[in-house]
């Protein structure tokens, strides 16, 4: 049906497309855990402010997101409930996973009822790290996607596949940070943080 | 007929659609960006969009473009064809409220004789895009939010039409260009400086006004068909992509409208003090005029949005039932004694 | 065309351009979005559950009494809308008149009042 | 004194806000409209709050400390920490010691995916070989990069910061944290280039 | 100081529920067929994952059922598989906004089993993170209680003025709230220098966040309409469910673990005072709440200026391994009693541990509150309880 | 313009409306469409009172409109009665003189 | 204030006398339902009933004022095979060192209230009039490998309603007269009792600890000749001068 | 004058086809929103025949007002999404018959009758005020009668819709 997959976009116009989608990530509001909370802070903070880089926290029902973040513990009870959601999120969407319980089970990883990791129900974009990470640290998983997206060919996209980044360096033979600069992230974002 | 530039009817047709097609999305995005964006971000001490565009103000043409690559989804059980034309018709009702407002003595685009009675029966067609959104989403939350939506905006409708009711006595005309020329050049115990700007006179009025309007657009307090942690934002649950943008334009567009529609019948409309009435100069001057009041009106149901909580569903109908529209009822019949022995 | 005909004819175009506005919006989003249906996603969003019991579901009566109310009350509406602009000329018959005719719906919202039908719910 | 009705207080209070968020500064320059000054927010890409310096974000390793012995690794309660190391002969500590018998690091990979950031591990070492360090940058598009192995955990010692003073009453000793230098960590490395390792394991098959 | 809230309550829940019983009628009558409404577990309203089921006859609730679990996370069987430090840890969690306040009572069961107890110093400071981190979480539930009844702005103050709260914790323990800093005997480190005096700067901006509060929304007649009469718990009722806390409180149950069963905290060496309210509406659980808040900074407030020189640890063996013997101790957390039934058989690791949250038994009430109102009304029935979904699902 | 062009579109939508009054089993269905039929005389009122350029046309309709408002409220509360004793709004399962 | 008040009291907690009177008390309300009391000094008043009786000794202490509900759970006393409440073989490495801590592990002590069977139940009610608590237990025996089943208290605290649906669900108790003892946390399909001593955390089987001694011995007949290495280039560079 | 009818066609397809449309649907909501257009289309040509306020006053009672008041009715007696069995009766041929048999009598009639008498509408506007003045003075006692006539209507929908 869309043309997009098919057709090559001359430049500007695919950089707008991808500029859009970067630059408007419509989150849902939707919490698991004590991350959840830091993920409000995030969200609702003035502090933090997450608006200021276009994600905006919104709607409250899945079919006007294009961002989930998936913050805190996944228990097996509620990933169906999740794989659901995720499903009813019109494409183009995004996944972040945040802090340990989401990324793999975290504190619970010997618990009878949680699941392991969010990415057995349901692809991962970014992986924020933390217990639960600070709200900077979930700010900086954003930018992350948002240069991501912002490079992605929505030719593969379109067709399903995750994001596909095509001039980043693979991720095993990524360059650690300099000494001395304060951002130790990938070369991504630290590019991003100093733009 | 030719029209005040003394153009042909086809191009002046043309230069107005073409204007308004700008204006109205324009207008859209400026109150959008302005208080629903900044003006909140502010009232919450936080900043809001910063980094798309120099102060964030691309944020809302990102959201387009966004929405725009959005996928479509009908939900299976969903009644297709009425759940697509819902939110057209949404749309086309605040379209067409912008036919009649006037911005200056010949910035208008129709100057319509039942004006205002107009305005009110179109305003009145967004009624039935709510309902249709909500019943053709097969969603409980939609068809729940939709029917409140419907309860709400009939209960407060007529308050707002009878709120307009004194205005139309005291201007002796529907024709809002002739209820701003009764601004104009009217006075008040014989001081007609400033004309008459019936927000003096019709306080009452005004009031009950601003308060069905901020019914009618579904704000808070009055955003209960639409409250998100009851109804997940109610009949437009299901809409996705550029069909929500619709629904959100139209939103905003009509809150445009309303604020545009009170300066008019309270403010004094386009006129500026110390003009003749029909100075061309107005039509340049006046749409600036108009631009600012509407924005101090908008500020305003913006300001009480993110300010209150929300009313009960059975509060807000008692609210209207019960006080508006007995309360707009007296003010008719007080105004008309007034007009009648004065 | 009389000047009548011709303002009409505006509005008519506008509520066209609605139209056309929003569908130009899907043609071009349709160009641009991707489609990719699955069973899951067409399911009614219920805070995602499976949507218990069926889709549709009665209002209440109530509703109904407020709707009642306000159509006639829009019929009283249409009629003062005309009276408003003519006041003047009318002067204290008219006033009586209209008084005479709110009177009697008043009276009509004051019986529902006292039947307690003006109770949401 | 009347009491003004809530809604108009509450009215009040958000123009309050806005106004001080728009116009923070004070005397003749009130006009001019400065919210990034007048808001709470920190505008986080572009500048940065430092953490306060007990903040768990990460933990560094300083290596040169580390014996491989194995506490941090067993009371870690969501066995996250995976260390290997293997056996070598040192030079003795002053003239006249014997040669004694060092564990070697050779891998110490701490799952940062996995890790609940409790810090026992810090606190439990003997030898002083864990810090905590505030840094928090470090999201990864793919799981496995969350695993971070000895060398990227001996880089975030250049992030430790000092520890700090207490409040008068306190009877807690100041630690220090060890100076970082880029040799410091390297014995292990350069044992390995002398061929410890080949000769140890060469032998062993 | 808000105008003391009036008590007419209870007759207006009677005419409310007659009224209700009216309407009831009329609907059986009419037979308009119920519908099912889930609420969550993903939905806006319910902080997480809870699950409402309820019968719906039009817009009135005729059986509201909280279905959990989703955020069950198997908490006591983990502490069983642990050591003693690991399980300080693993609690932290379970109450995820007042987390420091967590680990007070468990690792007083543990003294309490090891015969020994913390010295002053140590003692002090508990009481002072515990109290703030009453404020941090309880700050929250008076921004949030806001959008329950849809006013945006409140929780981005709540957000705003927590945040310096975090700080504070996050300045001693190095955890914005997963502290883990609670050890049995002690404290694991002492309070940083210059500290005491941010503190008490950040209590008063914390009294001007309640007295914003009480402008935005506690005084504003839409909020006073939307939760008086709403939600009513009579005390006796709320002592057969068990509830506690502010909760417990608003009913006019006059029941404060701090100053009745203070097992051994600072608490009785500062001049504070216990809140109830006789209504046991939405309105007073939001009255108590601020209240409480405003209390508690002026706690921590004294106990800052008091805080004793001395050690942070008593002397407890490095490895630690509790005596055999049963213990349980409560304390009174943020949303309400949390205890823990400790039973050790002298190894490293409890053998069994309960843990008694206070939101679980705080939530096993709505079934009974919930009959009879209305759908928005279960959001702000919920909203007024204030629960953790960790605090619930354990 | 002619007047005819009116008249047989009102025509028209009248015998529609007749069809639908004769032809549905639905209460709801039947009540729509006798608005239709009302509507159908309505447009004739208005066309004939520019035909013969009188006012009154206009006033008629504009009280048809008042009748037939009313006329929907009662109606359909009917309706809703008997939807209420019969779980079923099919008009011709009902027999009113059986009661 | 004529409301929103709550004036401080004193200081009356339970000191343990009056927890010994009210232990005594209480025994005698009970009469013979009472199997034992315990009382813990500074602490917590124990009282072990018949099962046969608890739901007449839970209504006779509500009648007595213990009329707030506290919790109610169960307690296994079965061994777990990876419990660390004794000694593993991997702590046991690291603990020899101080392990000076009593460890009176008589049966008695380990038992407040007693206890015979394998599940107990336990629930704790409080009496906001007397600031005191109690902590109720009753042995529940076994009949064929399965927890006979024990009466249900919700007819006297509503609140227990959740709790005995907890311990169903973790423990397989059942409760008699309990009219929805169904999952309360675990999703419907879930089998097993979690809180049993036997439920296998499948987790921690699975995966290999990190804690294992990992490190690689120098193999013996090597040790000699890289002991001489090294003590040859420590002193060829001249340190042990 | 061409542009008018050619307007008119538009209309009355629309129109004609909308009301076919709505006695024939098997969907009861799609039967209102059918009604809608119908009435939408007699507004039209309420203004082709320069009745400016009734054309407005159509918008604002019988789409604005009386089909919430039939939607609402229609969710009141359940309105399922898809279609409804049995909409039409078992009568429906005969009443085919009837209404093709009316129909084409009064077309015959009014052709018959009219023929092709024509419309001025450039000279005769009626405004609101023409309105206005004919019902406050010869239609005073009507307008007073529809008062009456809306609060019986009001009191029997109440007493109706209420049962007690
Ligand atoms: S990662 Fe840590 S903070 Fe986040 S949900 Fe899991 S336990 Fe809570
Ligand atoms: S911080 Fe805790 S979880 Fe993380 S590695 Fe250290 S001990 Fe393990
Ligand atoms: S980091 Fe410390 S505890 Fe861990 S192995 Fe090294 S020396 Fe031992």
């Amino acid at each position: 049906m869309a043309l997009v997959d098919k057709v090559k976009l001359p430049k500007p116009l695919s950089w707008l497309l991808n500029f859009g989608r970067a630059r408007s990530l419509w989150v849902y509001q939707w919490g698991l855990a004590c991350c959840a909370i830091e993920m409000g802070a995030a969200f609702g903070s003035p502090r933090y402010d997450v608006m200021r880089l276009g994600v905006i926290p919104f709607p409250a029902s899945p079919r006007q997101a294009d961002l989930v973040v998936i913050s805190g513990t996944v228990t097996d009870k509620m990933a169906p409930v999740i794989r659901r959601l995720y499903e009813q999120m019109p494409e183009p969407k995004y996944v972040i996973s945040m802090g340990s319980c989401a990324n793999c089970g975290g504190p619970y990883w010997d618990s009878y009822s949680v699941t392991k990791g969010v990415d057995q129900v349901i692809p991962v974009d970014v992986y924020v790290p933390g217990c639960p990470p600070r709200p900077e640290a979930l700010l900086e998983g954003i930018v992350l996607l948002q240069e991501r997206i912002q490079r992605e060919d929505m030719q593969e996209r379109w067709r399903g596949e995750p994001i596909v980044v095509p001039t980043s360096a693979p991720s095993s033979t990524r360059v650690p940070a300099p000494p001395g600069a304060s951002s130790t992230a990938s070369a991504v974002s630290a590019g991003s943080a100093q733009a | 007929m030719t029209g005040a530039l003394g153009l042909a009817y086809w191009a002046e047709t043309s230069i107005k659609l073409g204007v308004a097609l700008i204006v109205i999305p324009t207008a859209a995005l400026m109150l959008g960006y302005l208080f629903l964006l900044k003006m909140m971000a502010f009232m919450q001490s936080r900043l809001g969009p910063q980094d798309v565009g120099p102060y964030g103000t691309l944020q809302l043409i990102a959201d387009a473009v966004k929405f725009l690559q959005k996928e479509d989804i009908h939900p299976a059980a969903a009644d297709r064809r009425v759940f697509r034309a819902a939110p057209v018709v949404v749309l086309a009702s605040s379209f067409l409220l912008f036919v009649v407002l006037p911005t200056g003595p010949d910035a208008v685009v129709e100057n319509l004789d039942t004006g205002i009675f107009y305005a009110m029966a179109v305003s009145s067609l967004s009624v039935l895009g709510v309902l249709m959104a909500g019943w053709a989403s097969a969603n409980k939350y939609a068809l729940l939010g939709g029917l409140r939506a419907a309860g709400q905006l009939i209960a407060y409708e007529l308050p707002l039409i009878l709120a307009v009711m004194g205005v139309v006595i005291q201007a002796d005309s529907l024709n809002l260009q002739e209820i701003v020329r009764a601004q104009a050049e009217g006075e008040i115990f014989g001081f007609g400086l400033i004309g008459n700007p019936f927000i003096l006179t019709q306080f009452i009025g005004f009031l009950i006004f601003m308060i069905s309007a901020q019914a009618e657009l579904t704000q808070t307090p009055f955003d209960m068909p639409v409250a998100e942690t009851e109804l997940v934002g109610g009949f437009h649950v299901e809409y996705t992509g550029f069909r929500f943008l619709l629904f959100f334009m139209a939103e905003v567009a009509t809150a445009f409208a309303f604020s545009a529609l009170a300066t008019v019948m309270f403010l004094g409309g386009w006129w500026i003090p110390g003009f003749d009435f029909d100075a061309p100069v107005l039509n340049v001057l006046g749409p600036v005029v108009m631009l600012v009041k509407i924005l101090v009106v908008a500020f305003i149901i913006f300001w009480i949005r993110f300010t209150y909580p929300r009313l009960r569903e059975d509060q807000l109908q008692k609210f209207a039932w019960k006080v508006l529209i007995p309360l707009s009822l007296a003010n008719i019949v007080v105004t008309g004694i007034f007009k009648v022995v004065l | 065309m009389s000047d009548l005909l011709r303002s009409y004819l505006t509005v008519a175009i506008f509520g066209a351009a609605a139209v056309l506005m929003a569908f130009t919006m899907f043609g071009v989003a349709r160009v641009l979005r991707p489609q990719r249906p699955t069973p899951q996603k067409l399911i009614a969003y219920e805070s995602g559950v499976d949507p218990v019991g069926s889709d549709w579901t009665q209002s209440q009566i109530r509703y109904y009494v407020f709707a009642v109310l306000f159509v006639l009350f829009d019929v009283e509406a249409v009629f003062i809308f005309p009276w408003a602009t003519r006041l003047e000329v009318y002067a204290l018959f008219g006033l009586v008149e209209m008084a005479i005719f709110i009177f009697i719906l008043v009276l009509g919202l004051f019986y529902a009042w006292r039947k307690g039908v003006l109770r949401w719910v | 004194m009347p009491q003004l009705p809530g809604l108009l207080k509450g009215l009040g209070v958000t123009a309050r806000t806005a106004m001080r968020t728009l116009f923070p500064k004070r005397g003749i320059r009130t006009l001019i409209p400065a919210p990034q000054q007048g808001s709470v927010t920190v505008q986080y890409p572009h500048e940065k709050e430092a953490p306060p310096d007990r903040a768990r974000g990460v933990i560094a390793l300083h290596e040169e400390n580390c014996t491989a012995c194995m506490l941090c690794s067993r009371s870690c309660p969501d066995w996250c920490i995976y260390i290997e190391g293997h056996k070598v002969k040192a030079p003795p500590r002053r003239a006249g010691g014997a040669v004694r018998s060092v564990n070697v690091v050779d891998r110490f990979d701490i799952d940062y995916a996995l890790c609940m950031y409790c810090g026992i591990c810090v606190e439990v070492c003997p030898f002083d070989a864990l810090f905590w360090s505030p840094e928090y940058e470090y999201s990864e598009p793919h799981i496995a990069d969350l695993l971070h192995d000895r060398i990227r955990l001996s880089e975030w010692m250049e992030t430790v910061p000092e520890f700090l003073d207490y409040e008068p009453g306190s009877e807690q000793k100041v630690r220090k944290v060890p100076e970082f230098g880029i040799d410091d960590f390297a014995p292990a490395r350069k044992l390995e280039a002398d061929g410890a390792r080949e000769l140890a394991s060469g032998a062993g098959s | 100081m808000s105008p003391p809230p009036t008590a007419s309550a209870l007759r207006e829940q009677q005419a409310y529920v007659a009224a209700q019983a009216a309407d009831a009628r009329v609907n059986v009558e009419l037979d308009t067929g119920d519908m099912t409404l889930n609420i969550g577990p993903q939905h806006p309203a319910t902080h997480g994952t809870l699950r409402i089921a309820c019968q719906l006859d039009g817009e009135q609730v005729i059986s509201a059922e909280p279905l959990m679990g989703y955020m069950h996370r198997g908490y006591e069987k983990l502490c069983e598989v642990r050591t003693y430090p690991q399980c300080t840890t693993l609690i932290n969690r379970i109450d995820w906004l007042g987390s420091f306040a967590n680990e007070v009572p468990f690792i007083l069961a543990a003294e309490q089993l090891m015969g020994v107890e913390a010295p002053p110093r140590a003692q002090w400071i508990r009481t002072i993170l515990f109290e703030l981190s009453r404020i941090a979480n309880v700050s929250l539930f008076l921004g949030d209680m806001g959008v329950q009844v849809g006013a945006l702005t409140p929780v981005f103050f709540a957000f705003r003025d927590r945040e310096r709260v975090l700080n504070q914790i996050e300045e001693v323990t190095g955890g914005r709230f997963h502290p883990n800093f609670d050890r049995i005997g002690g404290l694991k480190d002492d309070i940083p220098r210059g500290w005491i005096a941010e503190t008490h700067a950040v209590m008063a901006k914390m009294r001007g966040f309640c007295d914003e509060m009480e402008d935005l929304l506690m005084g504003n007649e839409i909020f006073q309409t939307r939760c008086r009469s709403v939600g009513v718990i009579p005390g006796d009722v709320a002592l057969s469910y068990g509830l506690s806390g502010a909760n417990l409180r608003a009913s006019g149950v006059d029941w404060d673990l701090r100053r009745d069963a203070n097992p051994g905290l600072a608490w009785d060496q500062v001049d504070w005072r216990v809140w109830t309210h006789p209504d046991g509406d939405s309105f007073a659980r939001y009255w108590v709440r601020l209240q409480e808040t405003r209390e508690a900074t002026k706690i921590v407030d004294q106990l800052l200026d008091g805080i004793p020189s001395g050690p942070i640890m008593a002397k407890v063996p490095r490895i630690i391994k509790v005596p055999a013997g049963e213990a349980y101790v409560s304390t009174e957390n943020p949303l309400g009693e949390m205890g823990y039934y400790v039973v050790s058989k002298g190894g490293l690791g409890p053998f069994r541990v309960k843990i008694r949250t206070p939101s679980f038994s705080n939530i096993s009430v709505v079934p009974w509150v919930m009959r009879g109102t209305y759908v928005p009304d279960i959001i702000t029935i919920l909203g007024s309880l204030y629960f953790i979904l960790g605090d619930i699902d354990r | 313009m002619l007047l005819n062009q009116f008249l047989l579109l009102g025509a028209l939508l009248f015998a529609v409306g007749v069809y639908g009054v004769l032809a549905r089993r639905n209460g709801v269905m039947v009540l729509m469409s006798i608005e239709l039929m009302l509507n159908a005389v309505n447009l004739n009122l208005v066309a004939f009172g520019l035909q013969h350029d009188v006012v009154s046309g206009q006033v008629f309709a504009l009280f048809i409109i008042a009748v037939a408002a009313a006329e929907v409220g009662v109606g359909l509360a009917i309706v809703l009665l008997l939807y209420r004793n019969r779980k079923s709004i099919a008009v011709d399962e009902f027999d009113l003189m059986k009661g | 204030m004529a409301d929103g008040t709550g004036d401080e009291r004193p200081d009356d907690q339970m000191g343990d006398e009056a927890r010994e009177a009210l232990a005594a008390e209480l025994s005698e309300l009970l009469g013979d339902a009472v199997v034992e009391s315990h009382v813990e000094a500074g602490q917590n008043l124990w009282l072990r009933v018949d099962i046969e009786q608890w739901h007449a000794a839970t209504t006779a202490l509500r009648d007595a004022g213990f009329a707030y509900f506290g919790f109610l759970s169960a307690i296994d006393w079965t061994d777990a095979p990876e419990g660390r409440y004794e000694d593993t073989e991997f702590d046991a490495a690291g603990a020899g060192e101080d392990d000076d801590a009593s460890s009176a592990t008589a049966e008695e002590t380990v038992r407040r209230g007693g206890g015979e069977t394998r599940f107990q139940l336990l629930a704790q009610l409080h009496s906001p009039a007397r600031h005191a608590a109690v902590l109720i237990k009753a042995d529940v025996p076994e009949a064929d490998g399965a927890p006979a089943s024990v009466p249900s208290i919700i007819d006297i605290f509503s609140g227990a309603d959740w709790h005995e649906r907890e311990a169903h669900e973790m423990f397989g108790l059942v409760f008699n007269g309990h009219p929805n003892l169904e999952h309360i946390y675990l999703p419907t399909e879930f089998e097993g009792h979690p809180l049993r001593k036997d439920f296998p955390l499948l987790a921690r089987a699975v995966k290999p600890w990190p804690g294992v001694v990992d490190i690689e011995e120098i193999p013996p007949e090597l040790e000699a000749q890289l002991e001489a290495e090294v003590m040859a280039e420590f002193e060829a560079s001249g340190a042990g001068a | 004058m061409v542009a008018q009818n050619i307007a008119f066609g538009i209309i009355a397809a629309i129109t004609v086809a909308a009301a076919l449309g709505m006695v024939t649907t098997r969907n009861i909501v799609h039967a209102a929103l059918f009604l809608v257009a119908v009435l939408g289309g007699l507004a039209a040509n309420y203004v082709l025949l320069t009745a400016e306020f009734i054309a407005t006053t159509q918008v604002l009672v019988y789409i604005g007002a009386v089909m919430v008041l039939f939607l609402f009715g229609i969710m009141l007696t359940r309105a399922p999404i898809g279609r409804i069995p049995q909409m039409t009766g078992a009568t429906w041929p005969v009443a085919a018959l009837s209404a093709l048999a009316l129909g084409g009598i009064t077309v015959y009639a009014l052709i018959d009758r009219f023929g092709t008498d024509s419309l001025a509408t450039d000279n005769t506007v009626f405004r609101t005020a023409d309105v206005s003045d004919s019902v406050f003075s010869q239609y005073i006692i009507p307008f007073e009668a529809v008062s009456v006539l809306l609060l019986a209507a009001l009191i029997g929908a109440v007493v109706l819709a209420r049962r007690d």
